[in-house]
């Protein structure tokens, strides 16, 4: 007779109940509504206009984490310097501090009166109650995630292949487009992803920052506290579709 | 004139120390169309020395002149240099023709000339039925012939080889091996062969320098190195192999004969050619007349040194090549062995090994 | 003359551009407050006490991450199953929506008139606005975190270990206490600071499922809505402080 | 007395098959006292072999009996085995001390008692100078003796060996080879050790099992099954290597007297007592009359047979012990070898391994 492995049947057991906790509230929600009542939620035009100023403005603030978040990457990954391991540290400080706080900071720095804001002013950014506000607060919260994923997959090209390129001819720059990004490029496209689902799920810096315009989490809460829990079903099942496509996506790109 | 006949490449009091690695102070001249090894144990800095050749690090001190250019201080793209590092390195996201053309296709070339290229290529170093492989179904064998294919394609002015043979098993080094010497014939290219082998130096070198600490101590042709070596460093590094260059010049069945230059001697193997014989101090018998005995070889010669080598006694032996025999003192007493002395050594055909 | 490296000079001033705008909001509160005023910020009761509650909290769903997800943990890092993969994807998906949304799903999943919140109010667990809501809402977002932190660790320990300890006469459960777990033990507790650190800062599931009582991370939008940002600047002062400390014992834990 | 003379370790029938490894239909039974090595190739399943032995796995069908109780489904902490898997696993958190105690700690021990009897058994094994180590700092022969230390400490009814010389380099590993003789001295474990080394099996053990892919295939005394392999796999794997078992007897400076039973050579080593000795086929020479030759060892015998092993051809000589000689084809026809003929085999004492 084959013992019962006690262990893995306790643990089992034990995790089942976090199992439960983070998945029940999940599929309920699928109980609650139906596809009808989420095509609903697509076709109110505040919830649309609210989805697209999100999804542009996360949109934009992974872009920028791209454009400057990359070449920063690169050079964590293949320079050693002074502090440098300090440096990374503080820049991780965004994502362990409330969100609220964020937003204090982000405002306080970029606000049209600061030093940094009036600079922005004048070729058009304003952060108070603007769209720019957020995409810089999502910007501040979700760039570190960024910045890690891409220099891990930096860390993991192997610097020969550099190397080579360079001794067959091509610059610098040419072997990082041809060489060092192609090879880095799972990496770069999971922090992508994974960046603009963290700009997309950010509250607490948008309610300081900018809560007009209407961000969708924002709005959320404006019809939970305006019509009740019932209003905000549709609109969350829809998120909630939106955020399970996103982690099938980096599961995907993860197991290939 | 003066360019034809110069160096191809020059080394001028070159020191470089990066993380735990080092070059010292050295000094080296390449010839023009030479196969030349840098041989060394691990940790020499062999690699390093590639590498400031190549233009990855630059040295802290010292100057290097390749075709009576400065390159010292030029970026790898800018020396003209084939590299193929000890891994080969080949880029995994292309594919194999991808590869090989890569170092055409930054150059501008169009697509249709990189594939020529490409293909004449292939074809000369026979690798044309991997073109459309991925890099990642590759044996090691094959990704040393498609490292080798990438490197040469851009028609490099000198090629670095590092450690080309250590990462393949012992039936494809000698594959490999045979293949560079092939490949050698048809491009006639000028090479840099970092090893610890002392058998690849002796085999492929032209010449061959001997590298210890960052330092090169010896730099000359293998033969002469065996047979001088500058210290007792050097001498134990290159070994008492009775290593031997030589060519098969008739077959016997299994049995080939191998002309030493002078001295000839049989040996159990196929293969025809130039080849590498080395035969086993311990394997050699010292008969004081001739027997009627199997080993095929009976070389009659001259007792020259007598000296200890612990646990044996290592005899030197002139019979028309230097031969290192291991006795043990009991034998070199009964056989009252002396300096001077007429022996005949005696060795099988098949204790020999032949590569 | 040794030639500057141009790639890594471009990508350093590029990088730069996204270090600053990271740094930058952080070095500027420091500028705008004092020591003193900070000190202050830690006598107002109402600070106090927020900060009593969200830390609090904030152990009391790490604590349950870990009691129960230490278990799942291992069942996920040593066994497999079908379905394994999605099961590890789904739970990961409260860090991919909104968490205003995260707040909805807590909510309608686990009030007091939902069949689970029935039962939890008989053993004196009600969600809305009451410091349980607090913790269930940061476990909702934070408990991923720790699980996969956990499972990491436990994936790194080789299964070896544990053979040669059980063939020595210590049992399943001997076993994981005495060679698994404290060979797991760095991730176990990075993963505890990540995961407090990340309840700490939630606020959009907070807003939904209990805005009392107040959490710090709320009081500083309070006190930015009522009295303006420089009322707010102590606060976040001293919530930045707390957050570098994290950061950098998370850094000092990783490079041991 | 019928549970005395029954075997130790008995596998009905076992089959399992886990990943890509396999056991199918084992049979095999271990006495008490005995050093019982498995030999096979990598992938043979003998790792699996051990650990449905260790409990770590169950088998699929099959029984395992250990001191005349079915343990099939034990697990393994109610089935006092020793267990020293390939890489060690010490345990990196705890000091080689508390390594060492684990097993006697967690049978609830006092601290005085677990303390008390590790000093004792590591200085029985010779590592009392290691106790207040840490785990890492050790070199891969102490952690090995740690490992047996850990192990033997919970007085096993057996001790399962995974490869235990396989991560040593090869002067560590003749040295545990000497150092495990040494301690089944002292403490007459039984023990199962699994290698894919022939030379461990003759060397260590009392019998032997050859396993290939999951099966096993031949079970007896090493000698027995280097003279009647039951198949030629088996003989390709355990090869002509005229190893025999012998005992230094009498010594002549470096020369030792080797005597195989029967049958006297000499060798050059500084070793004492029981040896094992191999000559390979290749560095055997024949003479048809004695000769003044330097070759220790002159051997009178029979040729027994004769036959093809590309590309030489092989004698197998009946000079007291059987052994083997490769000689080219050449030299049979010049010699005008034929079965039956009187011969003497000559090699030299330096051209024998020792160990």
């Amino acid at each position: 007779m084959r013992r019962v492995e006690n262990l893995f049947l306790t643990f089992s057991i034990l995790g089942s109940v976090i199992v439960f906790a983070l998945l029940a509230p999940m599929a309920i929600i699928f109980f609650m509504t139906n596809p009808i009542q989420i095509g609903e939620a697509l076709m109110d035009l505040e919830i649309l206009n609210a989805l697209l100023t999100t999804f542009t403005a996360a949109a934009m603030a992974t872009f920028s984490a791209l454009i400057f978040g990359t070449p920063l990457a690169y050079v964590l990954a293949r320079k050693d310097f002074a502090l440098k391991n300090l440096l990374e540290s503080l820049m991780n400080v965004p994502l362990a501090i409330p969100h609220s706080v964020a937003g204090i900071l982000v405002l306080l720095a970029y606000h049209s009166r600061s030093s940094i804001g009036e600079i922005l002013s004048r070729i058009g950014i304003v952060v108070e109650d603007s769209f720019w506000g957020i995409v810089v607060a999502m910007l501040f919260v979700s760039a570190p995630i960024f910045i890690s994923s891409a220099r891990s997959g930096f860390s993991m090209v192997d610097e020969t292949f550099e190397h080579v390129a360079r001794t067959l001819g091509a610059g610098h720059f040419k072997t990082f487009f041809t060489v060092t990004l192609p090879l880095a490029f799972r990496s770069i496209v999971s922090g992508i992803i994974v960046t603009w689902a963290r700009a997309v799920s950010e509250v607490g810096a948008l309610l300081i920052v900018a809560p007009y315009p209407k961000s969708i989490a924002l709005l959320v809460i404006e019809r939970f506290e305006a019509f009740g829990l019932s209003a905000a079903i549709p609109i969350t099942a829809l998120l909630l579709l939106i955020g399970i496509i996103v982690v099938l996506t980096l599961n995907y790109i993860s197991m290939r | 004139m003066k360019t034809v006949s110069s160096p191809l490449l020059v080394l001028k009091s070159v020191s470089k120390s990066w993380r735990e690695f080092q070059i010292k102070d050295v000094n080296l001249e390449v010839r023009r169309g030479e196969y030349f090894v840098v041989m060394g144990p691990t940790g020499a800095g062999k690699t390093l020395l590639l590498q400031l050749i190549a233009g990855i690090h630059y040295p802290d001190s010292g100057k290097i002149i390749l075709d009576d250019v400065d390159v010292t201080y030029l970026p790898p793209e800018r020396r003209s240099i084939g590299y193929v590092p000890q891994n080969y390195a080949l880029f995994p996201h292309m594919l194999v023709k991808d590869n090989i053309g890569y170092g055409l296709k930054i150059r501008g070339y169009s697509k249709n000339k990189v594939e020529e290229e490409v293909q004449e290529i292939s074809v000369k170093l026979g690798i044309n039925h991997l073109l459309e492989r991925m890099v990642s179904t590759l044996s090691g064998g094959e990704q040393q012939r498609v490292a080798l294919a990438r490197a040469l394609i851009i028609k490099p002015k000198i090629l670095l080889l590092d450690e080309p043979l250590s990462a393949l098993d012992p039936e494809t080094r000698e594959e490999i091996r045979e293949y560079i010497k092939e490949i050698r014939k048809i491009l006639k290219f000028t090479a840099i062969h970092v090893t610890h082998d002392f058998v690849e130096a002796v085999d492929l070198g032209d010449r061959m320098a001997v590298m210890f600490n960052g330092e090169i101590l010896q730099v000359g042709e293998p033969i002469e190195i065996i047979n001088n070596p500058r210290n007792e460093l050097i001498a134990s590094f290159t070994g008492a192999k009775n290593l031997f260059k030589g060519k098969v010049i008739a077959r016997r069945g299994e049995l080939a004969e191998i002309d030493l230059g002078g001295v000839r001697i049989y040996a159990a193997t196929r293969k025809l050619g130039e080849v590498m014989v080395a035969i086993r101090p311990e394997n050699i018998v010292i008969l004081l007349e001739k027997a009627r005995i199997s080993a095929r070889n009976i070389l009659e010669g001259i007792i020259e040194e007598i000296s200890e080598k612990p646990p044996y006694i290592s005899l030197k032996v002139d019979a028309g090549l230097p031969f290192t025999v291991y006795l043990t003192r009991n034998a070199l007493e009964d056989l009252n062995l002396t300096v001077g002395k007429r022996v005949y050594l005696a060795f099988k055909a098949s204790a020999i090994s032949v590569f």
